[in-house]
């Protein structure tokens, strides 16, 4: 059995996003005993080469990983009914029968990322950054500005979050997956307006704004992490990471490889949430000490009632 | 100090620039160093200032042999050239032109440009040679650019001066003064060779004259007991007659006639001022000048190489002030460039292709947007057989044939077309006497043909011999006019009217 | 002979006078018609962080006066440029003029909201720095006459052996290394151009795509497995004692990193080197005239090997600016086109490295420019304002604040005898 | 002179032996010191001898060794081979061009844009339309660099390598306008162009997933076109002439100021159609990154074709036959794609200075240069 992945174009070394997808398959060549490869995209235009090739290579599965590859998935897809297909990050309308759609409620996790930041942060602003605008990045961004704005409410405090206007649909966009040092530049530019808490939405592009965090210290600069919990992926400068919203991409990819294996297989969309684990906040490690007790238990009871419903994320 | 060169011979690939070549050079003396174009004279003079390094013989100063391994090293050795093309930079001052390679630094490798001002100015009162060591060279005439090369030389203190035809760009009169300069460098003690291709000059300055041809010495003597003719013959290897055979001038009508035209230069200077000439068909009008007087802003604007900032320009009663360069060839007007090898011909393109360089559009090479390539190459092969254009075909790229033919190609070019004037610039420049007999022939045929031509030159001789009418132009405009067919016209006239004394 | 009446010519210099004119008196028009605000909005520009040891006061800007005011000083210098035609005037009062527009322009994007000046000057010089040791590396090749369009190879080669051997050996040695791999593009670059004759602009584009294929295919071969070797520790910013404390300039220039007081310190070297110094005589010499420096003893080939090596360096420097001044991690293609850019601020800096330094700040100014802008949200789409410096550069290279001129005998090779 | 010296003079010249050695033995070697080099860069990263077998079998495999890594090797040669055959044509006519990548974006968009706005026509119309669309924007936007040249003498290197990077903002820019933007989505994407604009994918009947479209026609046309152009029409003498030797051209009487800005035209044409061929053949519409670099990989192409159709064609059949058999090697081999990157540059290295293969490879040449140059 042979499990395939085609990455976005951060690389399969990003740290988070692409990195996160293909720990999946390797979980699973490491429990099921399978072999796995990967082919790295270089450019947009290589989608459709790219998992061609791998149709070429006698794949049981192909995983594409990211929004992007949407409509290149779907092309292929509807060519080779046979071949089996899991793309991250999309979900079609109506469902290809050939291929499952792997999508998170990532704002419920955002959601508590935002009412922390807002909790932690001293100087009440927030930073918020994306890589490109596209649903799976804006969902981060909508549950944290949520997160924060229920802290405000609840606190009657006036917390703000720079870099993302909800309702306008606009704001902060590096337009890659890729320039750390577009990262360190975002960063430095909401720290120089008043923000000490950043989160980059854009995989590795993060990377970067942690570099500038480490330099100026944690107690101006704290950063939140995305998709892994960057603590252990960014070991060298895991001090600057308050927190991070995980996405566990790698345990929905591994649970795709299994039903692909043991053929239970179905086309339609699976989803990761607060609820079954596919999405979460990381602990705060080396920054535990920054979170009150008291905030803890706050984001335990919101969590408990974004699970039950009782607290809406999404309006 | 006195240098011999003892059995120099020079090689580049299978030219031989120079064989067996023995020469001594003394001081407080003066050598004239006569040849044809192409003799070889640079080469030598070059390998005397380490430039080149010999392919055999030997250099002796002061009757210890010496190599050099560069010009460094002879420069250290006391011998200095100036070149034929100065070897200034244009943005640099005078005195950075003359430090440079010899400077003298402080700490951090500081320029101590101070002490070498006033270096300039010791040599400047001690030879009169009155030069600005501030002024940056570009924005210097050239007599004075020649004079910068001079203090280079000096500043390095060179007992061997070199000086490789410095009097083609000075008018007359410049050269008097230049004489006075190398007759006060001689007196002072210094070791001269003068290099010129000019009888009368060699023959006034020069204590002692070598002859080169074809690379070799084949005379050598003092200037009391030579004459023009004996010294020509030995320059050209055979008896040499001066004078140039002509129909009788009759003139037509007018063909070309400017009306206070003004040029600008591409730094907004004016290069033409004003200027009104004419020429008729059947007549040689010959206009003579220092370089840099506009005479080629002249050529390019005649040609519609250049745009006229006012008046006019009247071609066969025609206005062609506006007209492009395309148009004036078809109505006539043929143009033979000064600087043929580089603009008027494409090197890396074929014989033939050069053949139809401004021709290919006609309807005899071309069919719609197509060029017929078959009828170009037979065509330019009855070319190449009618001009005697030494190739072994017509797929020859140019820039393998020999200069001379390359030449030919152009004026082949330029005379097979159907013309009504003939545009010449500096029109025999660079060339072997047989070629210039030959171009000499063929501007005289066109004449006699009933053409008109229009020479630019600065060879005044040049001028005297071919010309009809002669005008001298200075400072873009015409300052004095001559009849050649009234009777003799009176050179020296001729030489201050070019610098200007008429103005 | 008659006396002719005086010509009738526009010379150049007042036709060019006459164009910055109606430049200015453009740009007075744009400012007043379109930036002048409808209400009585405030810009606030923010002077200091509370952290500073001198903390200054918000400057307040009252908009439509501002704005008004600043028409009025662009239409005073056009329409004396326009009518006077003062030819040494001309470039100092486009400069003025396109610094006021600027302000203006600011001053309209900001009513009604704030931004942190201080922290976009600061931003403006380290966006600056790849760019002006790019533009460095470029003048002192070209300034021997040879092109250097492999400055963005080596910046990224700069970049990635930063990365590399600063992960093993810390930044210092990283540091070394990078100086160290630029000099020797640097040299490879001169070989093949001087020694094998190759043309200048192939040599420059090979050398690119051959650094560009070596670290992205080292990147992805080895640094992923090997995620250590891809770590490097960064330099930090060092505070100057005293002038750190400055206002505004404090930030800007003494509280940076050692890239920065690198590229400052190297600007002003090289000035002294080519302008004040027998080498760089020797050196414009060759980039002038070479045969002429050949004939006066010059190793031409020699000058320019040594030169355009010490322009690689320069741009190894550079280039690690990019992982050790910054995010201490090489990612493929980083450099981003970031060469060429140096490339246009050496043309626009007129071949002159203080030249090339002031044209990098104004990239780099654009660049902080535009992401305080994405913050502001303005109605001038942010793409616009990116593409601004490179408009820029394109008139100035067309010659409109008046014509560069490069090195007599820059991108021609020499052959000697 | 007799009729048989007539003759001798038209006589073509034979191919001699220098010829052969520069037109078929230096690239060789090329190819084969860059393999070797790359195998050597590949040792030196830890891969061991077996897998570095196995990649350049994978590499060979992925270029030629099926229909589909055939098809695949076409669809990457055709928008290198059509931009190169533009930059050929620039260089030929003395033109440093190093602006098709922003003349592949715009044409591209052109071409995006009339696709999806004339959704009624039929294909007949609607793709020959695009394509000209495409052409035509790729030559208005190259222009502005050779009017520029023109009328102010600015370099087209520093303003071709501008007007790149304001092509690239340009295209952020219209990415996100609401009537070219793709419905429902905020990232910057285009709509996409309907069937009847796309250029067909000729092998689709075979298997769905060979991509090879009629832009291969559309390529052989443009070869055949560039060649009659240079070689054979007025207009390719004045390009040839201008570049050669401008001076000598104006002397001629040749517009050169037209001349830059019609050979301008002409490769941002070819450099348009190469976006177009990329928007309708492959991708079907506009992304931020769809010009993938084709814009700088056509010079290295085009100066591996030595600015000649002919060798552009092979060129671009031998970057394409790369990059596609570099896919499989990181399939089979897991050697990056990047190491392509290098082997591409190596081989430009030494096509491009000549005297470093003759240094390197020194048996291979006969002896002595006095006899190659000196020969006839
Ligand atoms: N670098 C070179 N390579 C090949 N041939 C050369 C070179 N330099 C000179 N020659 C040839 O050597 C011969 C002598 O040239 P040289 O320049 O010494 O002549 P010259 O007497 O100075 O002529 P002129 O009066 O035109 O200056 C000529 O045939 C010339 O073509
Ligand atoms: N680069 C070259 N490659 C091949 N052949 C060459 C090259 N340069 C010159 N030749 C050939 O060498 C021969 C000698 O050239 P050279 O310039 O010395 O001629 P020349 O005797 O001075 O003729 P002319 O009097 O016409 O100037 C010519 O026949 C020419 O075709
Ligand atoms: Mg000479
Ligand atoms: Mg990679």
């Amino acid at each position: 059995f042979t499990a395939c992945q085609v990455t976005d174009t951060g690389g399969i070394d990003d740290n988070s996003f692409n990195q996160t997808a293909w720990k999946g398959v390797e979980d699973a060549m490491a429990d099921f005993a399978i072999d796995g490869r990967f082919l790295e995209s270089q450019a947009e235009t290589d989608y459709e080469a790219n998992i061609n090739s791998l149709i070429e290579g006698d794949c049981d599965i192909i995983i594409t990983v990211g929004f992007l590859l949407g409509d290149a998935t779907q092309k292929a897809a509807r060519a080779n009914p046979d071949q089996r297909f899991s793309i991250v990050d999309f979900a079609y309308e109506p469902a290809i029968p050939n291929v499952l759609g792997q999508v998170y409620s990532t704002d419920e996790a955002a959601f508590l990322a935002g009412y922390l930041a807002a909790g932690v942060s001293e100087t009440k602003i927030l930073g918020v950054f994306g890589g490109i605008n596209i649903p799976p990045v804006t969902i981060f961004m909508d549950g944290f500005v949520r997160g924060v704005d229920h802290y405000n409410a609840q606190k009657g405090a006036s917390v703000s979050v720079l870099g993302w206007d909800i309702d306008s649909r606009e704001g902060l966009f590096t337009n890659n997956f890729e320039s750390l040092d577009d990262g360190r530049a975002f960063a430095q530019n909401l720290y120089d307006e008043g923000a000490d808490i950043v989160l980059p939405v854009a995989g590795p592009v993060g990377l970067g704004s942690a570099a500038l965090a480490d330099e100026l210290g944690t107690d101006k600069l704290k950063i939140i992490g995305v998709d892994a919990d960057l603590y252990f992926t960014d070991p060298q400068k895991s001090h600057v990471y308050l927190t991070s919203i995980t996405k566990r991409m790698d345990a929905t990819v591994r649970q795709v490889i299994e039903t692909a294996m043991n053929d239970t297989f179905n086309g339609g969309v699976l989803v990761g949430s607060l609820e079954n684990g596919g999405v979460d906040l990381a602990s705060f490690h080396d920054l535990d000490s920054a979170v009150p007790q008291e905030m803890k238990a706050e984001l335990d009871t919101i969590r408990e009632g974004i699970i039950a419903g009782t607290i809406k994320v999404r309006p | 100090m006195d240098i011999e060169l003892r059995g120099i011979t020079k090689r580049f690939g299978p030219v031989t620039a120079n064989e067996d070549v023995n020469l001594s050079i003394r001081s407080g003396e003066v050598l004239g160093l006569l040849g044809e174009n192409g003799a070889g004279k640079s080469t030598l003079m070059n390998v005397l200032c380490g430039l080149y390094s010999p392919t055999d013989g030997e250099i002796l100063i002061d009757g210890v042999p010496a190599t050099f391994d560069g010009p460094g090293d002879a420069i250290r050795a006391g011998i200095g050239m100036v070149h034929q093309h100065f070897m200034l930079v244009p943005v640099f001052t005078v005195t950075e032109n003359v430090v440079l390679g010899v400077e003298r630094t402080g700490r951090f490798d500081h320029l101590d440009l101070a002490t070498a001002r006033a270096q300039v100015h010791a040599i400047n009162d001690q030879y009169g040679l009155h030069v600005d060591p501030d002024a940056l060279v570009e924005n210097l005439p050239v007599g004075v650019q020649q004079r910068v090369e001079i203090i280079k030389v000096l500043f390095r203190s060179a007992d061997v001066l070199i000086l490789d035809e410095p009097t083609a760009v000075l008018t007359p009169q410049e050269v008097d003064d230049f004489f006075q300069i190398i007759k006060a460098l001689r007196d002072a003690g210094k070791a001269l060779v003068f290099i010129t291709h000019k009888l009368n000059e060699i023959l006034e300055i020069a204590d002692r004259i070598s002859v080169i041809r074809n690379g070799r010495i084949v005379g050598e003597g003092l200037p009391k007991d030579l004459t023009r003719p004996q010294l020509a013959e030995m320059m050209v290897g055979r008896p040499v007659s001066f004078d140039v055979v002509k129909k009788p001038f009759a003139p037509g009508g007018t063909l070309l006639e400017t009306r206070d035209l003004t040029v600008l230069r591409d730094t907004d200077e004016i290069a033409i001022d004003h200027l009104n000439l004419t020429v008729r068909s059947g007549e040689i009008v010959g206009i003579a000048g220092v370089q840099g007087n506009g005479q080629s802003a002249l050529i390019e604007v005649l040609t519609g190489l250049r745009r006229a900032t006012e008046g006019q320009v009247m071609f066969d009663g025609q206005d062609i002030t506006r007209t492009s360069v395309r148009e004036r060839h078809r109505l006539g007007i043929a143009h033979i460039p000064e600087d043929r090898q580089t603009v008027g011909l494409i090197k890396n393109f074929t014989v033939a292709e050069n053949m139809v360089l401004d021709t290919y559009y006609d309807a005899r090479f071309s069919r719609g947007p197509r060029v017929d390539w078959a009828q170009v190459n037979k065509v330019s092969a009855g070319f190449v057989r009618d001009f005697d254009i030494r190739t072994p075909s017509v797929f020859q790229a140019a820039g393998h044939l020999s200069g001379g033919n390359q030449q030919k190609l152009v004026v082949a070019r330029e005379l097979s077309r159907e013309t009504k004037l003939l545009i010449a610039g500096q029109p025999t420049r660079g060339l072997d006497v047989g070629s210039i007999e030959y171009i000499h022939k063929r501007l005289i045929a066109a004449r006699d043909e009933g053409d008109g031509v229009l020479i630019v030159s600065s060879e005044l001789d040049e001028i005297m011999a071919l010309s009809d009418r002669i005008l001298v132009m200075f400072k873009g405009r015409i300052v004095a006019e001559y009849d050649a067919n009234a009777g003799p016209v009176d050179k020296s006239a001729i030489g201050l009217a070019m610098a200007g004394a008429a103005a | 002979m008659t006396a002719v009446p005086a010509p009738r010519i526009e010379p150049g210099k007042t036709r060019h006078a006459r164009i910055t004119g109606g430049i200015l008196i453009g740009l007075a028009i744009l400012t007043a018609v379109v930036f002048a605000p409808d209400g009585t909005g405030i810009a606030t520009f923010r002077l200091s962080r509370p952290t500073d040891a001198l903390v200054l006061p918000n400057l307040v800007v009252p908009a439509v006066p501002f704005i008004y005011a600043a028409a009025a000083v662009l239409a005073f210098l056009g329409a004396r440029q326009f009518l006077r035609g003062g030819t040494r005037w001309t470039s100092l009062s486009m400069g003025i003029g396109l610094a006021v527009a600027v302000a203006a322009f600011l001053v309209w994007a900001t009513t009604g909201k704030a931004f942190s000046l201080t922290g976009m000057l600061q931003a403006t010089m380290v966006r600056a720095v790849p760019i002006a040791l790019g533009g460095l590396a470029g003048v002192l090749s070209e300034r021997v006459a040879v092109v250097n369009i492999a400055i963005e190879g080596m910046l990224l080669a700069g970049a990635f052996t930063g990365a590399l051997v600063g992960s093993l050996l810390g930044g210092m040695g990283g540091l070394a290394a990078a100086v160290a791999i630029g000099g020797l593009f640097g040299f490879i670059l001169a070989a093949l151009v001087v020694t094998y004759r190759m043309d200048q602009i192939i040599a420059g584009v090979v050398i690119n795509l051959l650094v560009l294929g070596l670290t992205s295919y080292v990147s992805s071969q080895v640094f992923q497995e090997y995620r250590y070797l891809n770590n490097a520790p960064v330099f930090r910013a060092v505070k100057v004692p005293l002038l750190g404390d400055i206002p505004i300039l404090g930030p800007m220039f003494f509280q940076q990193n050692i890239f920065v007081y690198g590229a400052l310190i190297m600007v002003g070297v090289a000035t002294y080197y080519l302008f004040h110094t027998r080498m760089g005589l020797r050196a414009r010499a060759v980039g002038e005239h070479p045969r002429a420096a050949d004939t006066l003893g010059i190793n031409v080939y020699r000058t320019r090997y040594i030169n355009v090596t010490l322009a690689g360096m320069v741009a190894g420097f550079g280039g690690a600016w990019f992982t050790l001044g910054s995010v201490g991690r090489f990612d493929e293609g980083m450099t981003g086109g970031r060469g060429y850019i140096g490339l246009a601020a050496m043309i626009f800096g007129r071949w002159h490295p203080v030249g090339a330094l002031a044209a990098a700040l104004v990239f780099g100014f654009a660049d902080s420019l535009q992401q305080k802008l994405a913050l502001l949200q303005t109605p001038i789409p942010s793409e616009f304002l990116a593409m601004a410096p490179y408009v820029a550069t394109i008139i100035v290279v067309a010659g409109l604040v008046g014509r560069a001129r490069p090195p007599a005998a820059d991108g021609k090779p020499y052959v000697k005898e | 002179m007799t009729d048989t010296s007539m003759n001798d003079l038209m006589k073509a010249k034979m191919i001699g032996r220098s010829e052969i050695e520069d037109l078929i033995i230096v690239p060789l070697f090329a190819i084969v010191a860059a393999l070797i080099l790359g195998a050597l860069t590949m040792l030196a990263t830890n891969v061991d001898l077996a897998t570095i077998g196995l990649s350049y079998v994978a590499l060979l495999k992925g270029s030629v060794g099926s229909l589909s890594a055939i098809s695949e090797t076409l669809t990457a040669a055709a928008p290198l081979i059509l931009a190169g055959l533009g930059l050929a044509l620039g260089f030929r006519a003395g033109l440093f061009n190093i602006g098709a990548e922003g003349q592949v974006l715009m044409g591209g968009m052109a071409a995006v844009i009339t696709g999806f706005t004339f959704t009624d026509l039929p294909a007949a119309i609607l793709m020959p339309m695009s394509l000209l669309a495409g052409a035509l924007v790729g030559a208005l936007y190259a222009s502005i660099a050779g009017w520029l040249r023109v009328a102010t003498g600015a370099h087209e290197v520093i303003s071709t390598i501008m007007l790149n990077l304001i092509a690239y903002r340009l295209l952020d820019y219209m990415l996100r306008l609401p009537f070219i933007q793709k419905e429902g989505r905020a990232d910057p994407i285009s709509k996409s162009v309907p069937d009847a604009a796309e250029l067909p994918r000729l092998l689709a009947f075979i298997d769905p997933n060979l991509r090879v479209h009629a832009g291969i026609f559309l390529v052989l046309v443009a070869v055949a076109v560039v060649y009659w152009l240079l070689f054979r029409s007025k207009l390719g003498f004045e390009f040839r002439a201008s570049g050669e030797n401008p001076q000598a051209a104006r002397y001629a009487g040749m517009r050169s100021g037209l001349i830059i800005v019609l050979a301008m035209a002409s490769a941002g044409a070819l450099a348009g159609l190469a976006g177009a061929n990329q928007v309708l053949g492959v991708l079907g519409r506009a992304t931020p990154g769809f010009s993938a670099g084709i814009g700088f990989d056509a010079i290295a192409v085009a100066l591996l074709g030595r600015s000649h159709p002919i060798g552009v064609l092979f060129a671009g059949l031998l970057f394409g036959a790369l990059e596609a058999g570099g896919r499989q090697m990181q399939v089979d081999a897991g050697v990056s794609i990047d190491l392509i990157g290098i082997i591409q540059a190596l081989i430009i290295v030494f096509i491009a200075a000549p005297l470093l293969v003759r240094a390197v490879f020194p048996w291979g040449f006969r002896k002595g240069s006095r006899q190659t140059e000196g020969g006839q």
